[in-house]
C-alpha cells in the first residue's frame, strides 16, 4: 500500500451523521451489512421514518455539535413509502444546502442520496465516497465558527 | 404627502364616528419628525396624533394578529401601504388574522425614506423634511439641505414590489405603477453568489458577528409570528436566548430564514430594524431567488390561499445536487 | 375599428378580387384596414425547419409594424395567415429564434410576438360577430348551396393556428349562414387540394382538386368558396369538375351590397 | 446525419409507434417512393442517404395532415422538410431552376404558387 | 429519571467476533439512566428474552436498549418481550450493531467504538421515550359501494355474503353499468345479460344489500372505520314502493324526442322510462328535463295510466346520511369523446359508430332488435371496417396516453359475431398491434382470423368520406405491404378509448383518494396493494383504477371485497401510536401542516386553550391518529415546532445527534 500523500489528514477521522429513512435507505444500509459491503466506521446512522422527518435543525445541530459531514438518504423520488415525503424533503434540502453554500460553508459536507432497500451496494459506495470527500475537506471549522469576535474591534 | 395625510385623517375620523371601526392602526410621530412608530388609536381625540409621512416605512400588518384576537366589537382599521398588503394576505393565508375584523385602507406610497441613509449623508439635526417627489428639502437646525429622494429611499422601496394593493376595503391616493426600471432586488445576492466560498464566508462572518441577539428582526417580521418561537422553547432542542455559543447566531439566522422561506414577502423589515445593520434581507432574498429559479416565480402574499413552495413539489424538481452544479467555489 | 392589414403578393396580382372585396366589405362593416407600409412577401411557405431564420424576417417586419400601431394584424390569404401566425408564435415562444431575428433586424424596440394575428374570417367571427354581420346583410344569398373549402393552411397545425376544430371546423359554414346561404358539409373540405403541385405535377394537382370538387358536388353544392388564391386557382383551373369557385370576400361583398 | 435531421426538424422520431396514420392520411402517398411513416424509422436507423435521394421529399405538399393527425407528435412533414432542406443546403442547388418556370406558367397562375415553389424547391 | 437496562447481543460470533461485547457493556454502564447492562449469546432466543424479562422485573427498569441486529429484524420481538414483563413496548430502542457495525467493519477496536456510540445514541433516545399506547377506533360494520356496475355489484355481493350490510349508490336509475349494454362477452361469447342480470337480481334480493339507485354521493367526512356519508337520492317522481315496473307509462309517454342513453342515443325513449327490461330496481323514472308536465304543467298521461298510483310529481331530492366503515369505489368508465377525430366523419355520417353503439345494434333489445343494419338507411351492410386505437396510445391533446386494453378483444368478438351471423359481410380491421394477453385470448383472436376470415390490416385509417354511391370510402395504409388501401364500406366502427367516468374527480376529492394524470384512481402500491387507495378504508374496484376487462374487474372486485371484510371483521382498529401530535399551546393554526399531509389526517378546530392562565379560543391543528401514518412531513413544515412525532420526536432525534457527536 502506498503511503498517503496527505500526511496532515492521515490521522483525521471525520464524524459523519447519516439520516436514513426507515423504509428504503435504512433497509439499504441493512442490506449493505448483510452483504458485508464495508464503509468507514465514521458513518453513524440515525433512523427516521421518512426523509421528510429530517428537520434542517437536526442537520445544523449535528454541525454545531461537531459533525464534519451530514448525509440524508431516502427512497428514490416516486418510491416514498408515504408517497410524497421525499418530494418535500428534496425541496427542503435543496434550499438548505444552497443557503449553506451561500454562507460560504463547504457544500460538499452536505449531501442527499436516494438509496432503495435493494441498493446495499449503492449505500456502501455512497458512504465510502462521502467519507472520502469529507476526510479530504478536513475538520469542520467554518461551521463551528462563523462568528469571529476578533473581526469586531 | 400632506394632502394624503389629510385625506387619511379625515376618512379615519369618519369611520370612527360612524362606528364602522372601533380602533385604528396607524403611525404616530415620536420625539423627532423621522421617528415615526406604529400606534393604535381608539378615539377621534387620539387619532389626532395619526401621521402619514415619508417615514412611515413600518409594516403594520403583523400587529393585526394580536389586535384581531383582542378585538371584541366592531372592526379594526389598518392603514396598509401596497407592499404591506402582501404581508396582510400572507397572514390571511395562514389564518393568523380574521379578514372580517379588519377594515383595510390602502394608502398610496411613493416609497419611504431611510433616516439612516440621510444621516449618513452628514445631515443632522433634522426638523422638517419637505418631499417634492424628486428631491428632499431638509430643514435642520443648521440650515437647509437637499438631497435626491432616491438616495434616501429604504432598501425595500428601491425595488418596490408594486404600487397596487393586493387587499383593501378602500384606497386613498393611490400612486400609479412606476414606469422607471426598478432596481434588481437580487443584485446583491447575485454578487455574493459570484464570489468564492471564502469571500462569501468572510462576508457573512463579518456581518453575523455583529448580531447581539436582540431579536428585533424576529419581533418585527410578519412571517415570524409563532405563538412560541423554537428558540424560546426549551424542549425544542435549539432554544437559545442569548449569544452564548458562536454557532448559535448562525443557526438562529439560518433557521429563521428557513422558517420564513416561501412565506416571506420580502418586506425588508428585518434589515430596517436591525440595530447592527446586518443585511438580513439578503438571507431571505437568497431563498426567494432560489425558489424562483428552481420552482417557478412565487410571490408570497400575492394571492390569499396560494400554496407555499415548501409545502408543494413537482415530480421533476431539481435534485439537491443542483447546488453543486450551478455554484462556484 | 382600425386594423393593420397584410394583403400579400397574390392579392396584388392574380387575386385582386379577394383584396378588393375584402376591403370594400370591411368598409361596409365599419372597419378600416390600414395596409402595412412596404410589406414584403411572406414567402408563402412556413419554414418548418427549426433552424430557419432568414425566411421569417419579412413576416416579423409586418408584425412589428402592427405592434407599433398597436393594432391587430389582419390577413386574408390562407398562406400569408399561416406563415405570419406561425412566425409570430415562434417569436413568442422560441427564445433562440426571437434573439436571432431581433439581432438581425435591429428594430428600435425588440419584437417579442406582441401583435395579435387574425384572419379576416376570425375578424368577422370574433371582432364583429356573425350575428352582427347578419344584420348588415342587404342581399341575403337565399337558396344558394355553398361548400366551404378550408384547405390546409388555416386549420393546421391546430396547436399553433388555433383557428377552429381542425377536423370539424364551423367558421366558414357559420359565415355562409350569416350571408343567408346554405352551407354544404362534405368530407374533403379540410383535405389538401394539391395546389402546390400545380407547377411540378399538374396531373396530381388535378386529381386532388377533382376529389375535393366531387366531394362537394355529391353533397349538392352549387359553388365553392375559399380564402386561398392557390386553392381557388387549382380548384377552378385544374379540376374537371364544373363548380364555380369564389373567394369568400366576393360573396361577402355581394351580400353586403358592395360588389 | 440522423442527428442533423433531428436537430433541423426538432422532432424525436423515436416517439413513433408505427401506426401508419401519416401514410394513411397523406394525399401524396401514391406519388412517393418512400412513404411518410418510413421516414421516422429510417431517420432512427440512419438511412439518410436513401431519404436524400428520395422522390418523396419533392412530393410532400406541406398540407400538415400528418402533422395534425399523428398521435405520437412525430409529425413526419417536419422530418421530410428537414431532409429536403438538407438537400437544398447541401447542393446549394435546387430542384426547380428559374429557366423551367416560363414553360409552367399560365395566365391564371397565382404568384403565390411561384413564391411557394421557389421557397420549397430551391435555396 | 429513567431506569434503563442495556442488553448487548453477541449474535453468536456475528457481533462478538468484531465487537468486544464486554467492552460495550463496560462503556455504557455509566451512561445517564443506565442501571443495568449485560451481554448474552443470543438475546432473541427464549433464554435471552427471559434474561431481559428478569432484568426488567429485578431492576424495575423503565426502558431498555437492545444492542443487536437491525430493528427491522427484531424490534417487534423485543417489544413483545418488554410487554410480557409489564413494560410499555415503546420503551424499547434497538442499537443496530450488527448490520450497521460488526458486519461491515473488520477492525475490532473501531467496531467496538462505533458500537458504543450507537448504544449511547439509543440510550439517549430511550431516556426521552414515553410510554405510548396504540390508538383504537371503532369500526362501523357497514360498507358503501360507489357505482353499481359489474365491479360494484360483485364487491357488494361478496361483502354481503360475508355477513356485512352494504349500500350500493348508483347514479343512474338502474344498476348494471356498462356490462348491461354489452351483447356478448369475450372470449366465450356468452350473452352479457345472461350472466349479469342474475347477479343484479341477487344484489337486489340480498338481505344485506341496499341499493340507492338514481343517487349520488354528496359528501364524505370521517376516516377509516368511521366514514360519514351524505347520499343524495334524486327525485325520480315515481314511488319506488308502488311502481310495479309494468311499463305502461313508458309506452304511453308522448315526449319521445330525446335520445335513449342505454341504446347510445341510437333511438329515443320517453320522458318517463325504465332503462331496459331487466333494470334493477325495475322502477320507472321521470326525466324532468324532458317531461311535458314539468315544462307546461299539463299532460300527466303517465299519472293517469298508472294503476298503482306510483307517479308523484311532487317528489323531492332526499339526503340520506349514513355511517360506513369502508368505501369501495367502483365508478367505472365511459367512452371517450370521438368527435375530436372527425377525419373519420363520426359527427357527419350515421354509419360511423363506436363499438359500444355496435354492441347495441347487435343486441336483441337494441334499436334494430339485433339485426345488423346501417343506421343511415336501415339496409344490410356488405362491408364493415373497424378502426382500432381511436384516441388511445397517443401523446397529443386529443389522445389518451394509455392502451385501453379491452378494444382488441371486443373487436375480434364483433368481427367474429358478424361473420358468424352474416357470412356475406366482409369485415376489415385496421390495427396497430393486436394485444391479447389473457387466458384463451390469443386463441380467440386467431379464430377470428383463421376460421372467420376477418381481414386484419396492420395500419391506420387516415380519412373516411361519403362517396358517390352514398357508401363510405376508407383511406388507409397497409404497413406490411407498404401500400395505400382504399376500401368502400358500409359501416365504420371506431374502437374509442375508454376513460374514467366523468364524476370520478369529484368523488376522489371527497374521499381524499388520489388520482393520476388520466383521472384513474391511484392504488396504494402498484404491485402489493393494488385494490387499496392510499387513503385508509377506501378500496378500488374495476376500471376506475385502470382499463380492465370483465374477468379482471370481477377478480379485483372480489379482492376489494376481501379487504373490506377484513376491515369490517375487526371490532376496533389498532393504530400505530407513532403518529404526529400538535402541541396546542404552540400551534399557530397556520394550515401549513395540513397542506403537506398526504393522508388528509390533519384538520383544524377552534378550541379554548389555557396558556399559562390566559384563556383564549385558538385555531389549532388536530391530528386524526387513525389516519396519520407517521411520516413526519408536518413536523418539519411546522415553523413553531408545535407538531411533533411520537416515537421520533424532535428531542429524541436531537438527543441521538448529540450522543453521536459527543
Amino acid at each position: 500500500m502506498q503511503v498517503s500523500e496527505n500526511t496532515e489528514n492521515k490521522e483525521f477521522k471525520p464524524l459523519i451523521v447519516a439520516f436514513c429513512c426507515n423504509w428504503c435507505s435504512y433497509a439499504g444500509a441493512d442490506l449493505a451489512g448483510t452483504s458485508r459491503l464495508s464503509y468507514p466506521a465514521e458513518v453513524k446512522i440515525i433512523r427516521v421514518p421518512c426523509s421528510c422527518r429530517v428537520n434542517p435543525m437536526f442537520i445544523l445541530k449535528a454541525f454545531e455539535k461537531g459533525a464534519d459531514g451530514v448525509i440524508m438518504c431516502g427512497c428514490h423520488p416516486g418510491d416514498c413509502h408515504y408517497s410524497t415525503g421525499n418530494y418535500y424533503a428534496r425541496r427542503r434540502m435543496t434550499l438548505l444546502f444552497s443557503m449553506l453554500d451561500y454562507l460560504g460553508i463547504d457544500r460538499a459536507r452536505t449531501r442527499v442520496e436516494w438509496v432503495s432497500a435493494a441498493e446495499g451496494q449503492k449505500f456502501s459506495l455512497v458512504m465510502n465516497d462521502f467519507a472520502k470527500t469529507v476526510t479530504e475537506l478536513g475538520e469542520n471549522i467554518k461551521l463551528g465558527d462563523l462568528r469571529c469576535k476578533k473581526q469586531q474591534d | 404627502m400632506q394632502k394624503t395625510a389629510g385625506l387619511i385623517k379625515k376618512r379615519v375620523l369618519e369611520l370612527l364616528a360612524d362606528g364602522t371601526v372601533t380602533k385604528v392602526l396607524g403611525w404616530k410621530e415620536g420625539d423627532f419628525i423621522y421617528d415615526v412608530t406604529p400606534a393604535s388609536f381608539l378615539s377621534a381625540q387620539e387619532a389626532d396624533g395619526l401621521v402619514y409621512s415619508s417615514f412611515c416605512g413600518a409594516n403594520l400588518s403583523k400587529y393585526l394578529i394580536s389586535e384581531c384576537k383582542a378585538l371584541t366589537e366592531g372592526k379594526i382599521l389598518a392603514l396598509l401601504k401596497p407592499c404591506d398588503t402582501y404581508s396582510f394576505n400572507q397572514l390571511l393565508t395562514e389564518h393568523r388574522i380574521d379578514r372580517d375584523k379588519v377594515y383595510v385602507i390602502g394608502v398610496g406610497c411613493k416609497g419611504m425614506l431611510d433616516i439612516e441613509k440621510i444621516k449618513a449623508m452628514g445631515i443632522k439635526g433634522i426638523t422638517k423634511v419637505i418631499d417634492n417627489g424628486k428631491e428632499l428639502d431638509i430643514k435642520t437646525i443648521y440650515g437647509s439641505k437637499t438631497c435626491k429622494r432616491e438616495d434616501a429611499l429604504l432598501e425595500k422601496c428601491l425595488c418596490c414590489k408594486s404600487k397596487n394593493f393586493k387587499a383593501f376595503d378602500e384606497i386613498i391616493d393611490p400612486e400609479p405603477e412606476t414606469k422607471e426600471e426598478k432596481a434588481d432586488r437580487f443584485a446583491k445576492v447575485s454578487e455574493l453568489e459570484a464570489m468564492t466560498a471564502e469571500e462569501r464566508y468572510a462576508f457573512w462572518q463579518e456581518q453575523l458577528s455583529k448580531c447581539i441577539r436582540c431579536n428585533a428582526c424576529r419581533n418585527v417580521c410578519p412571517a415570524c409570528s409563532c405563538m412560541k418561537c423554537v428558540f424560546d422553547n426549551p424542549v425544542s432542542g435549539v432554544s437559545s436566548k442569548a449569544n452564548t455559543d458562536s454557532f448559535e447566531e448562525k443557526m438562529f439566522h439560518i433557521i429563521r430564514a428557513f422558517h420564513v422561506a416561501g412565506r416571506c414577502t420580502d418586506c425588508g423589515e428585518c434589515s430596517r430594524v436591525c440595530p447592527q445593520n446586518i443585511p438580513l434581507h439578503l438571507l431571505n432574498r437568497k431563498f426567494i431567488k432560489d425558489i424562483n429559479e428552481l420552482y417557478g416565480e412565487y410571490q408570497a402574499g400575492e394571492e390569499v390561499g396560494s400554496r407555499a413552495p415548501l409545502a408543494d413539489f413537482t415530480f421533476d424538481d431539481a435534485e439537491p445536487s443542483v447546488v453543486n452544479e450551478r455554484g462556484n467555489s | 375599428m382600425t386594423y393593420s392589414y397584410f394583403p400579400g403578393c397574390t392579392l396584388k396580382t392574380k387575386a385582386k378580387d379577394l383584396d378588393d372585396f375584402g376591403k370594400k366589405s370591411a368598409e361596409a362593416l365599419g372597419i378600416t384596414l390600414e395596409e402595412v407600409q412596404d410589406w414584403q412577401c411572406c414567402g408563402a411557405v412556413y419554414p418548418l425547419a427549426a433552424d430557419e431564420i432568414a425566411t421569417k424576417l419579412s413576416s416579423v417586419r409586418a408584425l412589428a409594424y402592427a405592434k407599433e400601431k398597436s393594432q391587430p394584424l389582419v390577413t386574408i390569404c390562407s398562406a400569408c395567415h399561416h406563415v405570419i401566425k406561425r412566425v409570430n408564435n415562434d417569436m413568442q415562444s422560441k427564445e433562440d429564434i426571437r434573439t436571432r431575428v431581433n439581432n438581425y433586424l435591429g428594430l428600435d424596440e425588440a419584437y417579442n410576438g406582441e401583435t395579435e394575428v387574425i384572419h379576416y374570417l376570425e375578424m368577422l367571427r370574433d371582432k364583429i360577430g356573425f350575428d352582427e354581420l347578419k344584420k348588415k346583410v342587404v342581399n341575403p344569398l337565399k337558396g344558394r348551396k355553398i361548400a366551404a373549402y378550408y384547405g390546409c393552411m388555416l386549420l393546421r397545425p391546430n396547436k399553433e393556428m388555433q383557428f377552429d376544430d381542425p377536423e370539424n371546423p364551423t367558421i366558414m359554414e357559420d359565415f355562409i349562414r350569416a350571408i343567408g346561404a346554405e352551407p354544404i358539409l362534405y368530407a374533403f373540405r379540410n383535405e389538401c387540394c394539391g395546389g402546390y403541385m400545380t407547377m411540378n405535377d399538374k396531373a396530381l394537382a388535378s386529381k386532388m382538386a377533382d376529389k375535393v370538387v366531387n366531394s362537394a358536388k355529391i353533397k349538392g353544392a352549387g359553388e365553392i368558396i375559399t380564402a386561398c388564391p392557390l386553392c381557388l386557382y387549382n380548384l377552378k383551373e385544374n379540376s374537371k369538375g364544373d363548380l364555380p369557385v369564389y373567394y369568400f370576400t366576393e360573396l361577402l361583398a355581394e351580400a353586403l351590397g358592395v360588389k | 446525419m440522423s442527428e442533423d435531421i433531428i436537430a433541423i426538424s426538432g422532432i424525436n422520431p423515436r416517439q413513433c409507434m408505427k401506426c401508419g396514420k401519416c401514410s394513411a392520411t397523406c394525399p401524396a402517398f401514391e406519388e412517393m417512393d418512400i412513404h411518410p411513416h418510413q421516414f421516422a424509422s429510417m431517420v432512427v436507423e440512419g438511412r439518410i442517404d436513401e431519404l436524400l435521394a428520395s422522390e418523396s421529399i419533392w412530393k410532400c405538399l406541406s398540407c400538415f395532415a400528418c402533422v395534425e393527425r399523428c398521435p405520437r407528435s412525430v409529425e413526419p412533414a417536419k422530418l421530410i422538410e428537414a431532409v429536403r432542406v438538407s438537400v437544398l443546403r447541401e447542393r446549394g442547388g435546387s430542384f426547380l431552376s428559374p429557366d423551367e418556370i416560363p414553360a409552367k406558367l399560365d395566365p391564371e397562375l397565382p404568384s403565390q404558387a411561384i413564391a411557394a415553389a421557389f421557397r420549397k424547391y430551391r435555396k | 429519571m429513567q431506569r434503563i437496562g442495556v442488553f448487548v447481543c453477541w449474535c453468536g460470533s456475528n457481533i462478538a467476533a468484531t465487537v468486544d461485547v464486554d467492552a460495550v457493556v463496560e462503556a455504557v454502564k455509566n451512561e445517564p439512566g443506565v442501571c443495568h447492562a449485560q451481554n448474552y449469546q443470543y438475546m432473541c432466543s427464549e433464554a435471552g428474552q427471559g434474561l431481559i424479562k428478569n432484568a426488567i422485573k429485578e431492576h424495575n427498569l423503565t426502558g431498555i436498549v437492545v444492542c443487536s441486529c437491525s430493528p427491522r429484524m427484531h424490534e417487534a420481538t423485543f417489544r413483545k418481550t418488554a410487554e410480557q414483563a409489564g413494560l410499555n413496548p415503546y420503551m424499547v430502542e434497538i442499537a443496530n450493531i450488527r448490520e450497521h457495525c460488526s458486519w461491515i467493519h473488520k477492525d475490532k477496536k473501531e467496531a467496538t467504538e462505533k458500537a458504543v456510540i450507537l448504544a449511547r445514541a439509543a440510550i439517549a433516545k430511550v431516556n426521552l421515550n414515553t410510554p405510548l399506547r396504540p390508538g383504537e377506533s371503532m369500526v362501523t360494520k357497514r360498507a358503501l359501494v360507489i357505482g353499481g356496475g359489474i365491479a360494484g355489484i360483485q364487491s357488494a355481493l361478496d361483502i354481503a355474503d360475508a355477513g356485512y350490510p352494504v349500500d350500493i349508490v348508483e347514479k343512474s336509475p338502474t344498476i348494471g353499468g356498462k356490462m348491461a349494454q354489452l351483447d356478448k362477452t369475450f372470449p366465450t361469447l356468452d350473452c352479457a345479460a345472461c350472466i349479469l342480470t342474475p347477479k343484479m337480481v341477487e344484489a337486489a334480493q340480498h338481505p344485506n344489500i341496499n341499493i340507492y339507485s338514481y343517487s349520488e354521493v354528496e359528501a364524505v367526512t370521517g376516516f377509516v372505520g368511521n366514514f360519514d356519508v351524505k347520499i343524495k337520492k334524486k327525485a325520480r317522481f315515481v314511488d319506488e314502493k308502488k311502481c310495479t315496473g309494468c311499463a305502461v307509462c313508458t309506452a304511453k309517454c308522448p315526449s319521445r324526442k330525446g335520445g335513449n342513453e342505454f341504446n347510445c342515443n341510437l333511438d329515443n325513449r320517453g320522458a318517463i322510462y325504465i332503462p331496459f327490461a331487466q333494470a334493477v330496481p325495475n322502477v320507472a323514472c321521470i326525466d324532468s328535463t324532458r317531461c311535458i308536465h314539468f315544462k307546461t304543467g299539463k299532460c300527466g298521461i303517465c299519472e293517469k295510466s298508472c294503476s298503482a298510483g306510483a307517479v308523484n310529481f311532487d317528489q323531492k331530492d332526499e339526503i340520506i346520511e349514513q355511517k360506513y366503515g369502508a368505501i369501495v369505489v367502483a365508478t367505472g368508465f365511459q367512452i371517450s369523446d370521438v368527435t375530436k377525430f372527425d377525419e373519420f366523419q363520426y359527427t357527419k355520417h350515421p354509419d360511423v359508430i363506436t363499438s359500444l353503439e355496435l354492441e347495441r345494434i347487435m343486441n336483441a333489445a337494441g334499436p334494430t332488435k339485433g339485426t345488423l343494419l346501417r343506421m343511415s338507411n336501415k339496409e344490410h351492410p356488405k362491408d364493415i371496417v373497424f378502426i382500432q386505437c381511436v384516441g388511445s396510445r397517443g401523446n397529443t391533446c386529443r389522445d389518451k396516453t394509455y392502451c385501453s386494453k379491452i378494444c382488441c378483444m371486443y373487436t375480434a368478438k364483433h368481427a367474429m359475431l358478424i361473420r358468424e351471423k352474416y357470412p356475406d359481410v366482409n369485415v376489415h380491421v385496421f390495427y396497430i398491434d393486436v394485444r391479447t394477453p389473457g387466458k384463451n385470448f390469443d386463441e380467440f383472436y386467431r379464430r377470428a382470423v383463421e376460421q372467420y376470415n376477418v381481414d386484419y390490416i396492420k395500419g391506420m385509417v387516415g380519412k373516411v368520406w361519403e362517396n358517390e354511391e352514398g357508401r363510405l370510402t376508407v383511406q388507409g395504409v397497409d404497413l406490411l405491404s407498404n401500400r395505400r388501401i382504399m376500401l368502400d364500406t358500409d359501416m365504420v366502427v371506431l374502437a374509442a378509448a375508454i376513460e374514467p367516468s366523468e364524476g370520478v374527480r369529484n368523488i376522489a376529492t371527497m374521499l381524499t383518494a388520489s388520482i393520476d394524470t388520466n383521472d384513474f384512481l391511484t392504488e396504494a402500491h402498484p404491485k402489493l396493494r393494488p385494490v387499496e387507495s392510499p387513503t385508509a378504508g377506501v378500496f378500488l374496484s374495476g376500471v376506475c383504477q385502470g382499463p380492465k376487462d370483465i374477468p379482471e374487474t370481477v377478480s379485483q372486485a372480489g379482492a376489494a371485497a376481501v379487504k373490506v371484510v377484513g376491515l369490517l371483521a375487526k371490532d376496533k382498529l389498532v393504530t400505530s401510536p407513532c403518529t404526529a401530535n400538535a402541541n396546542e399551546l404552540m400551534c399557530n393554526g397556520c394550515s401549513t401542516c395540513e397542506r403537506v399531509c398526504p393522508y388528509g389526517a390533519i384538520d383544524y378546530i377552534d378550541k379554548e386553550v389555557n396558556d399559562h392562565g390566559k384563556r383564549e379560543v385558538r385555531r389549532i391543528a388536530r391530528v386524526n391518529s387513525a389516519l396519520c401514518h407517521g411520516c413526519g412531513a408536518c413536523t418539519v413544515a411546522c415553523p413553531s415546532g408545535a407538531m411533533d412525532l411520537q416515537g421520533f420526536s424532535n428531542r429524541q432525534i436531537m438527543a441521538e445527534v448529540d450522543a453521536i457527536c459527543k
